[in-house]
């Protein structure tokens, strides 16, 4: 065990999976000596040499187009996007190739591809620095997406990733980077993929939530009162989303309440709500309640917090849901 | 240094055949011998006849509803059949657009795949194990990066004499995609051979429209990749031209780019008519340019081709291409689970239910869900 | 009145806001001389001059940037992009900048902008021709989403679109291009965004769809039981959701059907079900059923029909939502 | 035409103020006169110090928490404010990134603004009326599209002596959108200046990874668009570069491709540290080439500058800088409600209900709910 940030947990993983399988390669702006602008791959290009940490020109398409090459050849790129936004530029390389080469090619194609991507608001970080676009990758097929919360979750879930066959997006909530240690497993081990976990169990309400939203459920649940049995869920993968253990909590709760950063329309909160009330229609006692980032722009960041569901807002949230 | 001239460059065309079917000795011949041998330029000539007459007989089958929208070659052909020539088969690999038929069958390729995948059937992309290829690219611009992908791979693993090609066309250098594919190719200096068939439009618009320089080859030097400008229609050129840049790369390690000037000589797709924005005048000219009709003199010029010969072809085209209608039409319908089957190396459970019900809610369909009226009437 | 198919209006539409604002330019990849692929801008480089009807190069990416850069200096850009897929290489210029520049600029600089795009499936078209990406720009904040089934709100709508000061998104599902003609008024005529219509008035089911799903549906509401009164509401705009209408009718009926071609998952349909949802709670009678395109790659043109969903599966999906 | 040379091509590197502060008499001469008057250079060295000054107020701004991320300029001044001089005021559009403070201030943004900007404010983008310019662009490479849609505009409306600038880095034209703006721009053939201000390194990305080419300049040939390599941190080659480029662009109505070979003297932002990448050793010979120290010895030369003017401007600059600080920092704090007042020109029900009720469910909220079993308690 090690005493670990998520950044460290991150960096760790990397490093066995390359230790493990040299066709592991990273890639990405600042991946190599600089050790990336968020130091996720510190060290590694030390250690494993320039060319499997290979810095890249200023171009997130190419990053991504050319990790599919690498990925058809039989290696196992694990390209980083420096920031969310940024993402942007790989949209189409990521939606419209990447996810379809095993469908379009019948299997005979494949992307083990793994996308590092810091995510997430709350570090005061200039523009396009702070979104949150997994509905957006959940929407499109072909691809699997992962949001760890934890360090420990992360370690196991992007060795996972790493070792899948298909291409992940792997979300890394940047607000989490340092926030906190935990001890983590020193030896490999895997968290499945499409897992969700039960940070806490209760009977009244089920909270879900993913990214550093579960440190705003969690402060927002011990602001509750105390009679209030609050179930809190870590969905970890978006896609494919475990459907399974959030029905069987709102089986058990009747009420329930989404938070997650991104705007609400169209969000991950609608499919999960959606899908609660196609499989828990009778259980449920009051509407799934969405508390979202608002319909707008993220602002810039004198006013991201305002904007980013926090404790006061959730708990509100959670309040209503049970009133209703 | 006040002003200083700090760098220059220029840009070589290369014709080697002539439009009449003429050869340049000097520059065909290497070693006493000329760079293609009788066997290979009739080998060459065999196998873009038969493309063309598949082109025909594809445009008939759009035609008559069997087959959805196709984009023909036609015209274009030396350029994948010389090019697919001088690249290794079963250790380069080949990164196509959809105007390198011959390219593709000669690494591997099943003819009727390519039928298949414009009849609308993903079992047309289901590149047979051992041949190095990518599916024809409908989007456009976007797959060369897969190829310098794909060499980077090479590199890597220090796998030696091995490279990659892309194709692409004059349109397809507009895209961003483009610029990084050729960057990414130089900063890493990988062994990829980029080859635009500079066919003079992408659909209705002119090159001149696409780009304001007066050559393709020209972009290159943004990268510092070596580059050329060849008659594409010209066998010989076009040969000489891949081989010499696979050397390159596979010596050097790095990139080379080759544009090649040729014309399409049909429609852009069965769903374009091309009289609505090219004049007649335009097509002929470039019809007297024809890379098939060029050759054949070639080779009747030699004479290691004559009417014969050439019978013996048309009748052996016609049956080949008859055997490949038939393959891609006689394939068993997919099945409407075929939809899901190859989403994942494992299917989730959405994904799974999806497939076995057919259905997008859950309504209606999970036995936990108590409460039905009744079973739906229509079911 | 001149009795046009939907290509027809759009092109009736476009000239007319031409004539009467000469800030108004067209371009994209053949939209001179050729008229563009599917014609819409037929007739229109030849009346109004090449300059302003632009062939552009091939660059989907260009061609949004240098639209927002015309916008910005006070033109009125109509940019097509060719089809549905290849919205993905503009991604990042529509969602990241188009969407962005009036908020982050506090209203100093606006774009008023309408892209043209051809979308949808049922057209036997090659790969990337028939995609419905319509939720991931309803999630992206600074949008208006627009997508018309008929004639005549197709030309009502794109008037509407053109003269707005935001940035529009319009969507024209081509497997109506030429399905069918409708009488059409031949003066301009705007129809506000954000407006559903009532197709048919019903009590018992509320169907919501959009675009040429209108049709399958009204196929589909053709074959049901006589005794089923059916309340069928074309959404025509898809950012913002008419709430209202949709709760209206959902309060009177008690049941509903989403119908979309795109993928379920995170599709328009899961945010319809939650507000329903949010909105209309008590007045349920039984989830709200989504009979949407599959979390899958759409196929290759053999298999669209079974992708798509077609009258006998939205029919299934209203008699499963009755019988609840 | 067997072999021929079908393009050449080459690039000019420009310098006429030297390390030294020693001018070149032949080029800075035109008509008898220099092409920069003293008080030009005075003015231009006035802004180059307090930009300067600027930037070092504002990284200790963000070092004592009172603003987040910081780029400095420091460096590269003479890139911006020569060619922010030569640039005509009020008719012509200036589309930066984020090192042309001084441009942007010398064309109608006042300070402050910038400061808000990276103090997370966007009322610092709030461009004031009649002033041409678009805010700092964050995302690398992306803005260069608007200015070529910008002059675009300008030539569309026929408007003549009107052209466009926009500045990036080295590393921006990796971007797909860089090479789709020079595209358009020479295609069309717009009145657009591409300024790029090579200043070596993108973040920790040397120019040597980001391109294989030994100029960026180069790259303008792909787009036939003429350009030049300037001495980036010589106010006279900068200056002359940009004013010739503009009369080219207004009269021959296309682009102009400008490389200014500079240095980023600090780190990347305030959130880098950029002793992980580089050395001391290349930091030290690129201070040698200082634009403010070579352009005060110019004027010493000249016996335009002396030492009270120096402590003149000294004190001059820290007491506009401290206004700029106080009008950045005493601006009212942004109301919540400022997250939905700019997003259309009108606001949709949703956001209008999210903006009154700060909430994104309809939940407790919409009077038509009944059922509620009580009102929240923590409301
Ligand atoms: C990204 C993308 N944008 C647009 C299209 C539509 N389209 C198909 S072919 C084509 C022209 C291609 O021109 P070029 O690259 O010169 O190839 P050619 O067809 O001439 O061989 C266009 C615009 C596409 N397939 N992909
Ligand atoms: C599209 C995009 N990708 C990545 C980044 C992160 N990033 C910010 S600045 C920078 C380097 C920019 O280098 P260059 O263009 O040379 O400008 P310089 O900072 O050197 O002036 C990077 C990678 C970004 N802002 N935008
Ligand atoms: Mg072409
Ligand atoms: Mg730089």
């Amino acid at each position: 065990m090690a005493n670990l940030t998520l950044v460290q947990a991150i960096n760790l993983a990397l490093a066995q999976e390359m230790e493990r399988d040299d066709r592991v390669v990273l890639l990405g702006e600042d991946v190599g000596v600089n050790g990336g602008v968020f130091r996720v791959t510190e060290g590694l290009a030390q250690r494993f040499g320039e060319h499997r940490v290979q810095n890249t020109p200023l171009d997130e398409s190419g990053i991504i187009g050319v990790s599919i090459g690498l990925a058809m050849a039989g290696m196992r790129p694990v390209p980083e996007i420096q920031f969310d936004g940024f993402l942007g530029p790989a949209y189409d390389q990521i939606v419209n190739h990447a996810a379809r080469f095993r469908n379009r090619t019948r299997g005979a194609i494949t992307i083990p591809l793994t996308i590092r991507v810091p995510v997430g608001g709350g570090i005061h970080a200039p523009e396009l620095h702070s979104d949150s676009p997994e509905a957006i990758y959940a929407h499109s097929p072909g691809l699997k997406v992962v949001m760890p919360s934890t360090p420990r979750d992360a370690k196991g879930l992007l060795t996972s990733a790493i070792r899948d066959p298909d291409p992940v997006i792997f979300f890394e909530p940047k607000r989490v980077y340092r926030a906190y240690r935990e001890e983590v497993p020193e030896d490999e081990y895997t968290i499945p993929i499409g897992k969700a976990k039960v940070v806490n169990e209760g009977d009244d309400i089920t909270v879900i939530t993913w990214g550093a939203s579960v440190f705003q459920c969690l402060e927002a649940m011990d602001a509750l009162p105390e009679d209030v049995s609050l179930e809190l869920i870590d969905l970890r993968t978006i896609d494919p989303i475990d459907t399974d253990t959030i029905a069987a909590s709102v089986e058990k709760t009747g009420r329930c309440v989404v938070v997650h950063e991104a705007p609400v329309t169209c969000g991950l909160g609608a499919e999960i709500s959606s899908r609660i009330q196609e499989r828990c229609f009778l259980n449920l006692e009051a509407p799934v309640q969405r508390v979202g980032g608002f319909d707008t722009i993220m602002p810039y960041y004198k006013l991201e917090l305002d904007y980013l569901p926090d404790a006061q807002r959730i708990g509100k949230g959670i309040m209503e849901c049970l009133a209703y | 240094m006040p002003k200083t001239t700090v760098y220059t460059a220029s840009i070589e065309n290369l014709q080697i055949l002539d439009e009449d079917g003429v050869l340049d000795e000097s520059l065909a011949m290497e070693d006493g011998r000329p760079i293609l041998t009788d066997e290979q330029v009739m080998y060459l000539y065999e196998q873009m006849w038969i493309g063309r007459h598949l082109d025909e007989v594809a445009f008939k089958l759009q035609r008559s509803g069997r087959m959805g929208t196709y984009p023909q070659n036609k015209g274009q052909e030396a350029n994948a059949a010389a090019a697919g020539l001088a690249m290794k088969k079963g250790s380069d690999y080949i990164v196509p657009a959809y105007r390198e038929n011959i390219a593709m069958h000669m690494h591997g390729l099943p003819y009727h795949y390519i039928l298949l995948h414009w009849m609308g059937d993903e079992r047309g992309n289901q590149i047979p194990e051992g041949a190095l290829l990518t599916p024809l690219s409908v989007p456009i611009g976007t797959h060369m990066l897969h190829a310098t992908g794909i060499a980077w791979a090479f590199k890597l693993r220090k796998e030696p004499d091995r490279c990659a090609i892309t194709f692409f066309g004059d349109g397809a250098t507009s895209e961003g995609d483009f610029h990084g594919a050729m960057n990414f190719a130089s900063t890493l200096s990988v062994p990829v051979i980029f080859y635009c068939q500079n066919n003079q439009w992408a659909i209705s618009v002119p090159r001149e429209q696409q780009m304001n320089s007066p050559t393709v080859a020209q972009k290159a030097l943004s990268y510092e990749i070596p580059a050329i400008q060849v008659d594409g229609n010209d066998v010989f050129a076009v040969y000489k031209a891949v081989r010499d840049a696979r050397r390159h790369c596979v010596r050097n390690g790095g990139p080379y780019f080759i544009e090649g000037v040729t014309y399409r000589l049909g429609d852009h797709t069965t769903a374009d008519d091309a009289r609505r924005y090219r004049s007649d005048e335009e097509v002929s000219v470039w019809a007297g340019k024809d890379p098939l009709i060029r050759t054949r003199k070639y080779l009747v010029n030699r004479e290691a081709w004559n009417d014969e010969r050439q019978f013996e072809l048309e009748n052996r085209a016609k049956k080949i291409v008859h055997e490949i209608v038939a393959a891609a039409e006689g394939i068993e319908a997919p099945r409407v689970s075929d939809i899901f089957s190859h989403m994942f190396a494992e299917l989730d459970n959405d994904l799974r239910r999806q497939r076995d019900t057919m259905r997008t809610s859950s309504i209606g369909q999970d036995p936990s869900q108590i409460g039905l009226r009744s079973q739906p009437q229509n079911a």
